[in-house]
């Protein structure tokens, strides 16, 4: 190594250090992606050495040289049907498996811890239900499903973590959600795809596997105080939301306890379940999603909650599995300094005002 | 295969004849070249079917959300006057028509009346489509400029269209998507006013050069051609006075 | 130039004014006929919870499509010209429904299945 | 290897490019501006295409100079991002689409249907002028300070977030469009109407056949991009519209409309150059394309499948599962026409009489590269691997190696096919030959790193990026310069022989399309007379018979 100067060495080094060539599979669905890829990787390869054969094989052989005089033949009809057919079969097979994959990738397991994620211009900010906020960070347990919910706040970004292969665009307006197992600890890289304006390529962040033991000593470390549904009661009440939604007899809204999951019936007589989604679409459209059974006057909130608000009130309903509960909050409500006097109007009496929530 | 075998026993007959004036050189006979600027009309208008097409997407998307919106939104236009205009489209559509029959028996006058006519008609409908637009900017209703949802959360202050529909107030979120309904409103009947305009433009110089003539003498490919664009344009209109006016009555 | 008339008279199918003046009559019925419809409460078809047909907008979407075809068929001389022209109509017709159905299907199929 | 070759060239000592052609009919700047002509069309448009390539190219250099580093050492972010928008729009917009169609498809289709001209001289020479315009617009674009949506102009970005030239740039890209709108417009009605006396369907050129196909295309795809620039620009001149959510709008609608087109607009890039590759194998091996009928339907069958198939780039935004589904099965049929192609044009070469002349070489680039190209789009199609790799540059390598390594290839290919017949003169073959070998290897080193990188997970559009890829990226970089020699050759030949090259006579390859069997530069009027076709297409029979007559009739 004399004649190759320190500071080329050093590069060099450095260079190779680094010189990856395959990305760590660090989730339960990386080796299943990878399997499919890598069948089609085979597949690809053996049809590119046909073609190569073929055309390599027929220049030597055929060549002007060789064969001064070409042979006209019109063509056939079994080998068309053979690389119609062959082709085709492997294409399906690729098709059938990978369409596998896509509903395992974004169908999350009942049983997935459930992360928020908001992407905006441009950061990524984690809400753990416990109610620990991270920005371009994301801290997740090994051996445990984790359901991310996205969203994004202006433009759609896309949530892309290489070693757990899977990616789900942020879009505004509307959560979309996929979910991992991580499988190994460490830190990985959390990129955004998408193009997304000006500094795409710094919304970029680690997502840290560990175990969870640290993970539990990490969440009591970063605890902000409140948990995310703490966070939205608080919310719940200074937004009056209460004035309404509280699981009285004379409501004029409806309960809320344990609408998350339910299947409701709107005015308009869809039938609709109250997911995420939805939950937060009531919140910011609500004339969209009137209950059957309650006049359209809830004013919107749109503009007024930034998209965290939205998910603490959407968690916070989610816990809500009781109208206790919700008289609990109610009562904080009537303390809270802003709102003394402004009690609940208990006049107006909307007919019909049973709960439509079946559980 | 029809038109090859077409063009090879036209061919010849070339050979001895006088091109008409109006034959272009490239094209081996009349009945070529009038295949041709036909078909590539047609296909102009395949375009155009596309063009709208994704107006129309736009709208069917936005009008299943919004419902409401869209039905209150659409209660603002005047059937009086849409029906109005489609009468007189349709009679612009039959002079255009008459047009080319005009053109087709080489009568210069009445092709002169009808061309006029077709241009009245077009111009009517141009006008009563601005009396319309003039309507919605007086109510504030065009999107993006000085937008007002008050006859959407207040209907009673807008006493001639309650008296008609009794709307009930919508919610103010609700209400702002009948902005929603206005952008696509503007949008179709704009685009497709558009398309009237430039067809009337076309009309004028051929009401001039038909004065001149230049269609009665066996050379309709031109009026046929512009018939088959406005046509298609009526076409559109009715499409939209279903959707934008009618649909949402109920 | 007489030849090439009988050329052009054969190629090219002359509608008489008599037809035109019937399908004017028929696209003014056809609008009378949508119009009033939108007067009257159609009712609708509660084909399953939740999915509902109005019969509104089907009867003025149909008249429309009718008096479309009247144009394009006679206006348009579509029933007297070549395959290809009306074939170009039929691909145009059908390109418009795979970008509005194929879009459509999309949005009403994204609430299934949340399993 | 070039001691065999199927060259032949009139004697160079008495040989004369013809002095009445349809370069030398009038003179002067107005009667190339005014002219109707399709092949002057095709030149104008030559000059054109060439000049946007290089420019886009420029923005290439500079996007892999910037890529060098992991840092953004050469340029900010922002003008990083100006700088591969604008290489997308110009490549997409003003070279691919265009490319093959308006220069040799507008150049050739009227001669090798035996025709005069296009149906609608006025409307091809309109649809340049609407390119010249659109072009001069990204160009304001690019110095009133560019853009930065990307050239996919992803709403709520485009119309909201950026304060750059959006809605010159749409209008560009709106009024570029009407110009690919009437190119292919008038393709379908010549390819219709114009046929000489016997040119039955089944006698047309593949060449022909794939123009067709993508005119369809172009017809029916272009318009619905159009509205929905028009609607862009409208929502972010009036702020409100249909598809941003902050005003009720949904981005998603956006995404299908602009697939719509943007989909099948990948077809009307490669389609055109696959038309090439069938005339280029055929003469180049001496033999009628193996399953003619085949080669034709598959084309079709592109054209008509490619409408079905836009969502599959939207499996990851959030599209119903469902629909997913579909547009990934129906994308794995569209994938099967294009197999049928490679593998016809391999058993072309079965018992052919093979040369290799250096539009051969790019040919089997072609051939080589558009398999990659086409396997790994099978692999973005599949709906589970999609999630990995898309957004990646596991796609940006996918998509070049279908447009550089494919229709760059055959659009190269197509130029030295047929630069004796535009011009009359030969170029000089083992400086083009070499270029070919330069090209294809600059090439491989340029791109085929991408998809390992893509497999890594660098996101595409990054001006920066984590240092582990950077190895790669240099590979990839190292790449890009020895291709742009690759494409700087030929110009610089190809502009030399000009003067230079040797006399090319009526038929250099003895090639048997009807565009062979008129003189070198074509008369304006293309044929003497209208000629009649009384054989198949690829009948290599009857063309020595017909020399041999010629022989016959001199001697």
């Amino acid at each position: 190594m004399d004649h190759i100067s320190p500071v080329l060495w050093q590069f060099l080094r450095k260079w190779l250090e680094h010189f990856a060539l395959f990305p760590p599979e660090a989730s339960t669905v990386a080796p299943q992606s990878d399997a499919l890829f890598f069948f089609m990787v085979l597949v690809s390869l053996i049809g590119l050495t046909i073609v190569v054969l073929l055309i390599v094989g027929f220049s030597i052989l055929y060549s002007k040289k060789r064969h001064p005089q070409a042979v006209q033949i019109e063509g056939s009809t079994l080998l068309e049907a053979t690389w119609t057919i062959i082709p085709l079969g492997l294409f399906l097979v690729m098709f059938v498996w990978g369409a596998l994959l896509y509903f395992r990738i974004y169908t999350p397991p009942a049983n997935a811890m459930n992360i928020y994620v908001v992407g905006k211009q441009w950061m990524w900010k984690a809400e753990h239900p416990g109610g620990q906020h991270e920005i371009n960070t994301l801290h997740v347990p090994m051996g445990q499903p984790i359901q991310i919910t996205l969203i994004s706040q202006d433009v759609f970004h896309s949530f892309s973590i290489p070693a757990f292969r899977v990616k789900r665009e942020a879009i505004p307006g509307r959560y979309t959600t996929v979910w991992f197992e991580a499988t190994a600890t460490g830190t990985y890289h959390l990129f955004c795809t998408q193009y997304c304006g000006t500094n795409h390529s710094q919304m970029i962040g680690d997502v840290i596997v560990m175990t969870p033991e640290d993970y539990k000593k990490w969440l009591e470390s970063s605890t902000s105080g409140n948990s995310l549904a703490q966070d939205g009661e608080r919310l719940f009440a200074s937004l009056s939301c209460s004035a309404c939604h509280n699981a009285r007899p004379d409501a004029r809204g409806p309960s809320l306890a344990n609408v998350y999951n339910a299947k409701l019936t709107l005015s308009s007589g869809q039938a609709v379940t109250a997911d995420d989604a939805y939950l937060r679409d009531a919140i910011l459209n609500p004339s969209q999603h009137i209950t059957q059974g309650y006049a359209p006057i809830m004013p919107t909130y749109q503009g007024q909650i930034s998209e965290e608000g939205v998910i603490a009130l959407v968690e916070y309903i989610k816990n809500l599995d009781s109208d206790y509960r919700v008289q609990q909050t109610l009562n904080t409500t009537e303390m809270l300094p802003e709102n003394e006097g402004g009690k609940p109007a208990a006049g107006a009496k909307a007919p019909g005002a049973q709960k439509e929530v079946k559980p | 295969m029809s038109d090859s075998t077409a063009i090879a026993s036209g061919a010849p007959a070339e050979a001895h004849h006088e091109h008409p004036p109006y034959q272009r050189h490239h094209f081996e006979s009349v009945e070529q070249q009038f295949d041709a600027t036909n078909f590539a009309m047609w296909l102009f208008l395949l375009t155009e079917v596309m063009f709208f097409g994704g107006l129309f997407t736009a709208y069917l998307i936005m009008r299943n959300w919004y419902y409401q919106a869209f039905v209150v939104g659409s209660h603002q236009l005047s059937i009086f006057w849409g029906t109005a205009n489609t009468a007189v489209l349709i009679c612009s559509s039959f002079t255009m028509a008459m047009s080319v029959w005009s053109a087709e028996v080489r009568r210069r006058k009445s092709l002169l009346v009808y061309l006029c006519l077709t241009l009245v008609f077009g111009l009517t409908f141009l006008g009563i489509k601005g009396i319309e637009w003039h309507e919605k900017w007086e109510k504030h209703h065009v999107p993006g400029m000085h937008y007002s949802v008050q006859s959407f959360v207040n209907p009673q202050s807008d006493p001639e269209v309650y008296k008609e529909y009794q709307d009930k107030p919508l919610a103010p979120d609700m209400a702002q998507k009948t902005e929603e309904y206005f952008f696509l409103y503007f949008a179709m009947t704009g685009m497709h006013a558009l398309h009237m305009v430039i067809g009337v433009g076309i009309l004028i110089f051929m009401i001039f050069r038909a004065r001149a003539g230049a269609y009665t003498t066996g050379h309709v490919t031109f009026v046929e051609n512009f018939g088959l664009y406005w046509h298609f344009v009526d076409i559109i209109w009715i499409y939209l006075f279903a959707l934008l006016y009618l649909i949402s009555r109920h | 130039m007489s030849e090439q008339n009988i050329q052009h008279e054969e190629g090219h199918h002359i509608v008489s004014p008599a037809t035109y003046l019937i399908i004017l009559l028929a696209l003014l019925v056809g609008t009378t006929l949508t119009v009033l419809a939108s007067y009257f409460d159609l009712g609708e078809w509660r084909i399953a919870p939740g999915l509902t047909l109005f019969w509104n907008p089907v009867v003025a979407l149909a008249i429309a499509t009718g008096k479309m075809l009247l144009v394009v068929l006679f206006f348009m001389h579509v029933k007297y010209s070549t395959k290809l022209t009306k074939l170009t109509v039929f691909s145009g017709l059908f390109m418009f429904l795979v970008l509005v159905g194929m879009t459509l299907a999309d949005y009403f199929t994204r609430a299934w299945g949340r399993w | 290897m070039s001691a065999a070759t199927i060259v032949s060239l009139p004697d160079q000592s008495t040989a004369r490019v013809p002095r009445m052609n349809f370069l030398t009919k009038e003179n002067g700047l107005l009667s190339w501006l005014l002219t109707g002509d399709h092949k002057r069309i095709a030149t104008l448009y030559l000059i054109s295409i060439t000049f946007f390539f290089f420019i886009g190219g420029a923005l290439a250099g500079l996007i892999r100079l910037e890529l060098l580093t992991p840092q953004t050492t050469l340029m900010a972010a922002d003008t990083y991002n100006k700088v591969f928008t604008m290489h997308g729009v110009i490549m997409v917009f003003f070279f691919l689409v265009p490319s093959v169609p308006a220069t040799i498809g507008n150049f050739l289709i009227p001669m090798m249907i035996g025709a005069k001209d296009l149906a609608l001289p006025k409307v091809n020479l309109l649809s340049w002028y609407l390119y010249v315009i659109a072009g001069i617009m990204a160009i304001y674009t690019m110095a009133a300070g560019g853009v930065d949506t990307g050239w996919t102009f992803t709403t709520p970005l485009s119309t909201h977030y950026l304060n750059t030239h959006v809605i010159s740039t749409g209008l560009a890209i709106f009024v570029a469009g009407f110009s690919s709108i009437f190119t292919g417009l008038n393709f379908i009605v010549t390819i219709h109407k114009m046929r000489c006396p016997g040119m039955t369907w089944f006698r047309l050129p593949l060449f022909v056949w794939s123009h067709y196909a993508a005119s369809i295309l172009m017809v029916l795809g272009t318009p619905v991009l159009a509205i929905t620039l028009v609607l862009v620009v409208l929502e972010r001149t009036v702020h409100i519209g249909v598809f941003d959510p902050a005003f009720g709008g949904d981005p998603l609608l956006f995404q299908h409309l602009f697939w719509f087109y943007s989909h099948p607009a990948v077809y009307i890039m490669i389609l055109p150059g696959m038309g090439v590759i069938s005339e280029v194998v055929s003469t180049f091996s001496r033999k009628r394309v193996f399953g003619y009928t085949a080669v034709a339907f598959s084309s079709v069958a592109i054209a008509v499948f490619g409408f079905f198939v836009w969502a599959h780039h939207m499996f990851i935004m959030g599209i119903s599962n469902y629909a997913a589904l579909i547009f990934s099965l129906l994308t794995m049929l569209v994938a099967v026409p294009s197999a049928i192609k490679i593998f016809n044009w391999a058993f072309t070469l079965y018992k052919g009489s093979i040369t290799f002349e250096t539009p051969m070489l790019y040919a089997f680039g072609f051939m080589g590269l558009f398999t990659i190209g086409g396997l790994t789009g099978v692999f973005l199609g599949t709906t589970g691997t999609d999630i990995h790799l898309t957004e990646t540059y596991f796609i940006v390598a996918h998509f070049h190696f279908v447009m550089v390594g494919g229709m760059l290839m055959a659009f190269l290919s197509g130029i030295h096919f047929w630069w004796p017949k535009w011009t009359g003169r030969m170029y000089p073959e083992k400086l083009s030959q070499l270029a070919a070998v330069v090209t294809f290897i600059g090439f491989n080193f340029t791109f085929f790193p991408q998809f390992i990188l893509g497999m890594l997970g660098m996101p595409r559009r990054y001006a920066a990026y984590p240092p582990e890829f950077q190895a790669l990226n240099v590979f990839s970089t190292a790449g890009a310069t020895i291709l742009g020699v690759g494409y700087l050759l030929p110009i610089l030949y190809l502009t030399w022989s000009l003067k230079y090259g040797a006399v090319a006579g009526n038929n250099p390859w003895q090639a048997t399309g009807l565009e062979w069997q008129t003189q070198s530069p074509p008369l304006t009027e293309n044929f003497p007379e209208i000629p009649i076709m009384d054989h198949e297409a690829y009948d290599y029979e009857w063309l020595e018979k017909q020399q041999e007559k010629e022989v016959a009739s001199v001697g």
